[in-house]
């Protein structure tokens, strides 16, 4: 039978390829972020699995990429919250959150700040 | 007693989990909330049984900042629903 | 078994016992108001017994005040979020 | 029982990964995916990174649910007309083979990976005593690869100028986010009030205990963030302004410490952030007290978002 770090080494694999799908796939930017977070999910616990497997000097994983996993993790957080702030930026100023060329954005009267 | 406490720790996730379909089915977003805390309740019990049965130490410390911050996100929840219907109201004159 | 472990068996069963129960009531109420009660009640009852139940499996006092903190915290947020849920259930808008 | 219990729980994060693709209203998808990063923490514990368990525990569902929470909510008005947009059925084959295409290829890398498994667990355990630390986690962040953290201290910096860069012009210099509406005797002021203590002494602990056990400044700083942030959502506190100068300090101590500690090395030590003997534990403890407050205004402050209030 598989062990942790195999098993959980698929399940990575199976969950870059739902983000990749769901990346291409969504219109919507919000989903298209979360996409983005399912992937680099994906890569962070495959990475966390290739660890697991370098356990020794009596810890249960290799503590040099752990440590780059939460370096990983942290600058994850500040790339979703930037583009989350943008989104909503982009929302506040064109009335719509869409990434198509030509939408119909609603008529705004004049209110723009400049 | 270790095969016990992973038994449990399983049994709690697994029931949450299935709690889960409320997030599928809603049909309003406080019932998805709730599907949510209760995963949040149940992942911290869980989290304690299998900490203690694998004998990792850490997990008390994780379970704590997950409970820390459990209330966190429905917060940001309930601010944002009450700032939408301030908005409606404005728009509605 | 000691006496101890026995404790401990019961306890961590009765919480898992009380997940259960919780778990049913959501997926089984009919409304979201009746929802919340029944896990409200469940969960924090369930993480304190599971909690009382590895209590006597502790080392040191740090070790039993972090799992007696993690209940009260938990009993906080649940309190806490489950009045904001129940406001914005109740609230009148296109969705609860 | 274990490999039931792991099977079972990756079983459960894969159901809600494509529930987040599947999922017609964006709000549910958002939620599930809060549910998700829950359940990785317990991955996390499961492939033995406590360290990485408590960055997730409080980054991953914390601070990214709220956050992600908050958007969905707030962008429901656009979700009738995103509907529409909606792919053809060639894009999803496309989209389909892609995907499939990735996950075969890293599933046989997965498969295929050397046994025994390259390590550099015996090399860091063979220089841990020279840092000073017990945990081999702070070790590998503040000494053998000090760089990687001193850049990603300077790139959380970065995203916050990039957040703050999006303020409209009359609002420059401003406090970020709307004006919240307190309400004194509400539960939400009382969590406010009650959770925050409990929140710094946790903070402060899971700081503490990184030297030698899992925990560190990012959990720490984490934590400490929430805190403000709740204390702000309930209207108790107010963002200041950003243009406030001590503001400005606080944001830039850390980093500005842990490129004078490296600086300071190479005159003295020979290397860019190279560590004198026997000082080597000072300077970490150094580094990571200027950190800890530094990142947690930022942290904050990158949630708190866009300046959009004229201070007065």
């Amino acid at each position: 039978m598989t062990d942790a770090a195999t098993l959980f080494g698929l399940c990575a694999a199976a969950l870059v390829g739902i983000g990749v799908y769901a990346l291409i796939v969504n219109p919507q930017p919000l989903r298209k972020i979360v996409a983005f977070n399912v992937v680099g999910n994906g890569v962070f616990v495959l990475f966390g699995a290739i660890a697991h497997r370098g356990a020794g000097a009596g810890w249960g994983g290799d503590p040099v990429p752990q440590a780059l996993l939460i370096t990983g993790l942290v600058v994850a957080f500040s790339a979703t919250a930037l583009a989350v702030t943008l989104l909503l930026r982009l929302f506040e100023e064109a009335g719509s959150a869409t990434l198509a060329p030509d939408a119909p954005a609603p008529a705004k009267p004049d209110t723009s700040d400049g | 007693m270790a095969e016990f406490l992973l038994g449990a720790s399983g049994f709690v996730l697994a029931t949450v989990a299935f709690g889960l379909a409320r997030i599928l089915w809603g049909p309003g977003d406080a019932d998805r909330m709730m599907a949510a805390q209760l995963l949040g309740t149940g992942g911290v019990g869980a989290l304690l049984l299998l900490g203690a049965a694998t004998g990792e130490g850490g997990a008390v410390d994780v379970a704590l900042t997950l409970a820390l911050l459990a209330a966190f996100a429905s917060v940001a929840f309930f601010k944002s629903a009450s700032e939408a219907r301030a908005d409606e109201a404005a728009d509605r004159g | 078994m000691s006496l101890a472990d026995l404790f401990t068996v019961v306890a961590v069963s009765a919480g898992a016992v009380f997940f259960l129960a919780g778990t049913v009531g959501l997926l089984r109420f009919p409304d979201a108001l009746t929802r919340l009660h029944a896990l409200t009640k469940a969960d924090n009852l369930g993480l304190g017994l599971v909690v009382l139940g590895l209590l006597p499996r502790v080392d040191g006092v740090l070790g039993g005040l972090k799992l007696v903190a993690i209940w009260l915290l938990a009993l906080l947020a649940g309190a806490a979020v489950s009045q904001l849920i129940a406001r914005a259930a109740r609230s009148p808008g296109p969705r609860g | 029982m274990t490999e039931a219990l792991n099977v079972g729980l990756a079983l459960v994060i894969l159901a809600l990964a494509l529930w987040t693709v599947v999922a017609r209203d964006t709000f549910a998808a958002v939620v599930g995916f809060v549910a998700y990063g829950l359940l990785l923490t317990l991955v996390w514990v499961q492939l033995r990174g406590i360290d990485v368990a408590l960055t997730e525990a409080a980054l991953g569902s914390g601070l990214t649910g709220a956050l992600l929470i908050r958007a969905a909510a707030r962008l429901r008005k656009t979700e009738s007309a995103a509907r529409a947009e909606r792919p053809g059925v060639l894009t999803r084959i496309v989209a389909l083979l892609a995907a499939g295409c990735v996950t075969a290829a890293l599933a046989v890398a997965v498969l295929a990976l050397p046994d025994p498994a390259p390590t550099l667990a015996p090399e860091t355990a063979d220089n841990l005593a020279a840092t000073g630390v017990g945990n081999p986690i702070t070790a590998v962040l503040l000494a053998f690869r000090a760089m990687d953290t001193m850049l990603e201290a300077i790139v959380v910096l970065f995203a916050l100028v990039g957040v703050w860069s999006l303020a409209p012009d009359r609002a420059w210099g401003g406090r970020p986010g709307p004006l919240q509406r307190a309400d004194p005797d509400g539960i939400l002021a009382y969590l406010a009030r009650a959770l925050p203590p409990v929140g710094l002494v946790v903070g402060v602990y899971i700081f503490w205990i990184g030297a030698d056990l899992p925990g560190g400044k990012f959990q720490g700083a984490t934590i400490l963030a929430a805190m403000w942030l709740l204390a702000v959502m309930a209207g108790l506190a107010d963002a200041p302004p950003v243009s406030r100068t001590w503001l400005r300090l606080a944001l830039v101590g850390g980093p500005v410490v842990f490129i004078a500690v490296g600086v300071a090395g190479a005159a003295y030590a020979g290397a860019f952030l190279a560590y004198p003997d026997g000082l080597a534990k000072p300077l970490i403890k150094v580094i990571e007290w200027a950190l800890l407050p530094s990142l947690a205004v930022t942290l904050a402050l990158i949630l708190a978002g866009v300046p959009e209030r004229t201070s007065t």
